[in-house]
């Protein structure tokens, strides 16, 4: 019996550090890689250089190429998401009757739940299109597709992370509120939000860095071509298509050009680990404010 | 309507969908007075408090018949606004829910949706209702502070405050002291105490003696009825209904 | 039954032994008088002692009672009773035990002639009816029987009020026996504070059953 | 316009401004399916999921990538579910306030943010070189494994958290130790939420393309893989690759990819609700 | 001040209020009895309606106190202390009362050899004294002044116990005076009662202070 | 060691880190009374009562020095099992906490984790400490039914029987009646005072007159101290302390 209980606990315990030693293999071997990357590639070059062609004989490794395509695609998808997200969520938590927010909630997280590959053809097969009979000017790949795509995936995102915090905010509040006399309006806006605000700003966080993270759907949508621009019509290349493009291909391991993805890699999670440390120090130091 | 009462029910008939809820009340509180109401779990209080400042509204499928006058107005007519009312009828829940704003800034509230921004107005109601709920020396130095550092009886007492700003007639509560410690509790009661003079107070209570200590008049109610209702003195000396003796004297069910 | 059924149920059984115990000192004391018993006199003084700690613990547990179970309404009424009539016992205690004194205190048989002209016997018979009824009725809770006490109760008071004029008469007749009719006066005077007790008793248990205060009432029945 | 008519207006617009935004949500959705429905429906037949890849757009078939699909969501499982479990079970249960368990917290939530391409990297750098795997379904199953574990162990944790700690107590003060406290109070109580978090968190693996791109998936592979060191290709890999072509045939076959790869992200998503639902009712504490 | 706090404070003010009432009644009963003062005597008589009435009121607030507010330790000691205090001043102004119909009754002022022989006035100052003292001892929770009472009803009892001798002595010697001196008698016998209640009084008054049963111990002070 | 107590505790000081909790307590409970805790919130009530059967050791930093007797026996000695104590010392908790389990999988728990597993001898078991708990006849025809469908009032006495089923000699209650309607509590209260005839008793209370009503003894505690301990009549009617006078006049703070 004692002996069975040790063996189970030491299992628990091995599992637990597992997450500890996917952190430091990630980082050992972004680093471990990056590092020989940057002792043949100067850091300045690669933080200044406006163009990215390593797979090119003229070799240029300047990241901003790769990461202004990521934070135009983000920007795109945020702009989408977080004004719809937001005013959905206080619509279904403030607004709507328990039994539409029953459906209504479930069919839009599957918005979040469709592969992304699927959100890549949609932007290429649909929205780009669709969006050519109003801009005539924008290219076939561009990155105002898929950042349009991707934001209506992050909706549930926002909306539905949103919307618990909205909700979990005791019903005595809003009745307090009421019972002051004020609208239903003045109650979401200036008791409920703000009191769920630690949450919904969580949920805006995530909803970033998921959408840094994103590949696919800019994969297939947005071209492949590297280039320091916030011009959403053109073609782009982001971190990780670049990544995803390396690898489809065959470069040698070792190879310089195989070093980069690490390099690029690197400059991505260093974006989503910050970004993914202050929602978590946000949810640490705000849940539990009401039991 | 002619009423000689603050409030005044008049055979009024609560159902949540199907359920009768509140069954043929009658009853009238008289001007700065306190009203306890007490009784079984489930027979009705809450609902019938609830009915004075219309916060049943919130609830689907709730339907009403009968009237109620608060000043000699039916509350449920057609040209009743219905912020209006709940500025006139001030409620105070069982549990304190503080907005999570600043001490100030909750008392502040109830102008603010209101409408009213003049500062110095808002300030000097600010300070006299903290005041008149015996708080403002415990929270003077420290109006700027989140509402959620208070303890849980002087979070109460930030709500009560929070309910006099809008200076009510009618104050609601629905056991604003069972989540408190006695001696918070007995804060709360003295102040329920003292408000009377300017307010007509109406309390339910799961806690008999509670009932006993703050009020003037006693209902008590009993499967959606009211089975009586009369001074507390005499509720608690010599109930002239059998069900509420029994009630008081723990000999139920 | 709850807790304070239980408290409350051994409160009144313990009264009820006062009420028999103060009922047997008062007879006693009648036959220590009217026979002149000494020894009956001075059992009726020693277990005035027993009276009294009865009383004491009587009020104590009511006081507890009060303190630990907060009773109301009905429930209290009877606690607050019968800590009442337990005064009331006590009192007619303290009666029984001066009449035994003044028993003591006299060297000859009360003279037959006193007693018929006082009608003392008559007035320690309605006394004791009085007490009986009162505990029957604290017993069964019957606020008839309470009620019919009242009536007694004018008896006494007028043998009381005749007293003076007999006692007097009495002694002009029988001046060797002035020291015997002013303990039989004293006592009829004692007798009537045991009819104004029972009454008190009466009131106390109509007070509590109907929750109706008789006491001092014009009218009563 | 007084206070209150003020009021009504911005409420009502407000109420306009918030329907709007939700049916833009569920249009686009809307309009996904019913254009991928009738883009790749036609193209769905026995031979489609038969049919090996080929070069030639109306032969070319899904076998391979759905078994390499079905190949990698077992061995996945197989690695995380315990792991993860087990993980949330020691988080949530035996290291709740040492520092230990709650820098492994923040890196539970960390990794939960990692863009999953960058696991890609850490397989392909881990598994497949320095551990000599190869480009096989257990470098990507390893891969996946990692990617899914931090959602498993959340949810886990949730679930556990939502036993509320007075039957944990109870249990103790009956003369239950800790592991049989966790094992027939906690565990029960909590399996719900467990179940529903691992079939999520595997269905997110279906979806997965970029890092098994990574990690060496190959686009085009012309068997099914019979063992765990086999190469492979999934569902996912295979529409992408679809997609990426120019004809417009190929765009055909990457849409009807497109709905069976939904019709099992879906049905899976489907479950877990029911799941959770289920849950939820049974239990209110 | 808490809610319990005020209540009790108007209850000490009433049953301040009811002390002065009786004290003011046995006074006035002293001056209408041996002044022979029977306009007094029926301002008495009259006035015991007043103190019968206001007794019944201390009562039920006494009630309606515990009723609804359960007091616990010393409150609850100071209410049943109240409770006990007023019925023993009721009954002192029941004597009171009993004292002007005495008044009423005889015909010719008191002899003086009669008061002097039965020490009455003396019994009469006594008595009041020892009201005065309870009724500050009662205002200042003042134990010290309440234990000083004891000593005072043993002068009380001594008196009593020689009343009866000197009485009939005093009847011997005047054949026509027999039921003035009855009167005397029963009012010295009320006058004791009225030291018993006093004593009472000084019990309950230590009982709720100090929480000390000195009811029927031996050993006072 | 020696006692002629069922529990005494010798100048137990119980830290959590660094905050003194306990200071110095002295306190002894004599077979078959039931004693009752009382104080202001944060007393340090609920920690003594969580000594008694170490459910403190399950809280970290922790620091106890003092003595704790059972039946003469020093709990926090070496050779105590923990388990064994915790058999011994039953408990119910303020809120019922059902497991989600039948009802007479709830009561058969305690035994199954204590390996025993004879069919028999379990349903004995249950069928007779939920007559104990006075829950029989409510629910004898449905003990295969989930626990968490009865009320709440049945759910603790559910909770009491659960206790029972592995038959302490002690039993800890930590406000089991604060979550209950006033006749629930009248249900529980009265078990208490049955129970009392087989076990020995310690309930904390918030409810002060609950303590009067169940406790044969009373004990005060303020600021981690004892201020007060003594028989319920006497706490009640004449405290020693004046601090305890105080608190139970509600004249504290
Ligand atoms: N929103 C609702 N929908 C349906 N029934 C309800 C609703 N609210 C209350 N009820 C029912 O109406 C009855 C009265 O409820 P109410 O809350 O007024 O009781 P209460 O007397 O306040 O009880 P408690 O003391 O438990 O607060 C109860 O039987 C309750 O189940
Ligand atoms: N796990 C803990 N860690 C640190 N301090 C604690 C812990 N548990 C309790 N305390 C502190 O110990 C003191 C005593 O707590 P305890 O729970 O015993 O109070 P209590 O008398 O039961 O109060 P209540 O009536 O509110 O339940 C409190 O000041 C509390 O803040
Ligand atoms: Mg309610
Ligand atoms: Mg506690
Ligand atoms: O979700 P992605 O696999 O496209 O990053």
């Amino acid at each position: 019996m004692k002996w069975k209980e040790k063996l189970i606990e030491s299992f628990l315990v091995f599992s637990g550090s597992i997450g500890i030693l996917t952190t430091l293999g990630i980082i050992t071997v972004l680093l471990y890689e990056a590092v020989q990357f940057f002792s043949e590639v100067s850091i300045v070059d690669f933080l200044t250089d406006t163009e990215w062609t390593p797979l090119f004989a003229n070799k240029r490794f300047g990241i901003m190429a790769l990461l202004s395509g990521t934070l135009l695609t983000t920007l795109i998808a945020i702009v989408i998401a977080l004004p719809l997200g937001l005013i959905i969520a206080i619509y279904l938590s403030e607004y709507a009757d328990s039994r539409l927010r029953a459906y209504i909630k479930p069919l839009l997280e599957v918005l979040a739940s469709i592969p992304t590959v699927v959100y890549g053809f949609f932007a290429l097969t649909v929205v780009t299109p669709f969006l050519q009979k109003f801009i005539p000017e924008l290219a076939g790949f561009n990155a105002l597709s898929p950042g349009i795509v991707m934001g209506v995936m992050i909706i549930p995102l926002i909306s539905s992370l949103s919307e618990d915090a909205l909700y979990a905010v005791p019903r005595s509040l809003r009745e307090g509120a009421y019972a002051l006399g004020s609208s239903k309006l003045q109650t979401s806006f200036r008791v409920v939000l703000p009191a769920a605000s630690s949450g919904v700003v969580v949920s805006v966080i995530l909803a970033i860095s998921r959408a840094l993270g994103e590949t696919m759907i800019v994969a297939i949508a947005a071209g492949q071509q590297p280039r320091l621009t916030f011009n959403p019509l053109v073609p782009i290349e982001t971190v990780t298509t670049y990544i995803v493009q390396v690898s489809l291909g065959d470069v040698p391991q070792n190879s310089l050009e195989y070093k980069t993805i690490f390099a690029a890699g690197l400059s991505l999670f260093v974006f989503t680990f910050i970004l993914n440390n202050i929602s978590y120090f946000i949810k640490k130091k705000y849940t539990q404010k009401y039991e | 309507m002619l009423t000689r009462y603050k409030i005044e029910t008049r055979d009024l008939h609560l159902y949540y969908g199907d359920f009768h809820a509140l069954k043929g009340i009658n009853i009238h509180m008289e001007a700065n007075t306190v009203t306890a109401l007490i009784g079984p779990s489930g027979c009705g209080k809450s609902t019938y408090l609830r009915t004075l400042n219309r916060m049943n509204d919130l609830i689907e499928g709730v339907r009403i018949t009968g009237t109620t006058l608060i000043d000699g107005k039916n509350i449920y007519s057609r040209d009743i606004k219905i912020d209006e009312l709940r500025k006139k009828v001030g409620m105070v829940f069982q549990k304190p829910n503080p907005f999570p704003k600043s001490i100030f800034e909750n008392v502040a509230y109830g102008l603010r949706v209101n409408g009213i921004n003049h500062k110095k107005f808002i300030e000097e109601r600010v300070e006299r209702c903290l005041h008149q709920a015996a708080l403002w020396d415990e929270v003077k130095d420290k109006l700027r502070k989140s509402a959620l550092s208070l303890s849980g009886g002087q979070q109460q007492r930030l709500c009560i405050a929070r309910a006099l700003a809008i200076e009510p007639s009618v104050v609601l509560m629905d056991e604003p002291a069972s989540a408190l410690d006695p001696i918070s509790t007995a804060k709360i009661e003295e102040l329920i105490y003292e408000l009377k003079k300017n307010y007509t107070i109406i309390i339910v209570t799961h806690n008999m003696q509670q009932a006993g200590r703050v009020s003037d008049k006693t209902g008590f109610f009993y499967l959606g009825e009211l089975i009586e209702f009369d001074d507390t003195k005499k509720i608690f000396t010599n109930p002239a209904e059998i069900r509420t003796q029994n009630y008081i004297t723990g000999r139920f069910g | 039954m709850t807790h304070l059924d239980t408290e409350l149920k051994a409160l009144k059984e313990d009264m009820h032994e006062m009420f028999r115990l103060v009922l047997s000192q008062l007879e006693k004391s009648k036959t220590a008088l009217i026979s002149l018993d000494k020894d009956l006199a001075r059992e009726v003084i020693v277990n005035e002692k027993r009276v009294n700690s009865f009383e004491l613990k009587l009020d104590r547990d009511c006081e507890n009672i009060i303190a630990l179970f907060n009773p109301v309404a009905v429930d209290l009424r009877f606690v607050l009773a019968s800590l009442k009539i337990n005064s009331n016992l006590e009192r007619i205690g303290d009666i029984a035990d001066g009449i035994a004194k003044f028993a003591l205190s006299i060297k000859l048989m009360p003279e037959k002639e006193l007693l018929e002209k006082t009608r003392l016997v008559e007035m320690f018979d309605v006394s004791l009816e009085m007490m009986r009824d009162v505990m029957a009725a604290y017993e069964n809770e019957d606020t008839k029987l309470a009620r019919s006490v009242f009536k007694m109760d004018d008896v006494l008071d007028e043998i009381n009020l005749n007293a003076s004029t007999s006692v007097a008469e009495f002694i002009k007749s029988h001046q060797d026996r002035i020291n015997q009719s002013l303990y039989a006066l004293s006592t009829i005077r004692k007798l009537e504070r045991v009819g104004d007790q029972c009454k008190n008793i009466a009131e106390e248990i109509i007070f509590y059953i109907e929750a109706k205060v008789l006491k001092h009432s014009k009218k009563l029945n | 316009m007084n206070n209150e008519q003020k009021k009504n207006l911005k409420n009502n617009l407000f109420k306009a401004m918030a329907i709007s935004a939700t049916l833009f949500g569920l249009f686009i959705l809307a309009v996904l399916l019913i254009s991928i429905v009738i883009d790749g429906f036609g193209r769905l037949s026995m031979s489609f999921f038969t049919d090996l890849p080929s070069r030639k757009a109306d032969q070319a078939g899904i076998y391979t990538a759905w078994t390499g699909t079905l190949w990698i969501m077992i061995v996945t499982a197989l690695f995380a579910l315990p792991v993860g479990i087990a993980a949330g079970i020691y988080l949530q249960e035996y290291g709740r306030k040492n520092k230990f368990a709650s820098f492994v917290d923040i890196n539970i939530s960390n990794l939960a943010g990692v863009p999953s391409i960058i696991y890609g990297l850490l397989g392909l750098e881990f598994f497949v070189r320095w551990c000599g795997l190869g480009q096989s379904i257990l470098s990507g199953s390893l891969t996946l494994a990692l990617l899914i574990l931090p959602i498993i162990i959340v949810s886990t944790r949730e679930a556990l958290k939502a036993v509320p700690d007075t039957i944990r107590e109870a249990s103790y003060a009956l003369g239950a130790s800790q592991w049989q406290t966790i094992q027939h109070q906690v565990l029960p109580a909590a399996s719900g939420g467990i179940m529903t978090g691992v079939i999520l968190s595997l269905s997110r693996a279906v979806g997965e393309t970029a890092p098994l791109i990574v990690v060496g998936a190959l686009t085009y592979v012309p068997f099914a893989p019979s063992n765990w060191n086999d190469s492979f290709t999934v569902l996912p890999i295979q529409i992408f690759n679809w997609a990426s072509r120019p004809q417009q045939d190929f765009l055909v076959n990457a849409a009807a990819g497109i709905i069976v790869l939904l019709v099992i992200t879906f049905l899976m998503n489907g479950t877990a609700i029911y799941l959770r639902n289920r849950w939820q009712k049974k239990i209110k504490w």
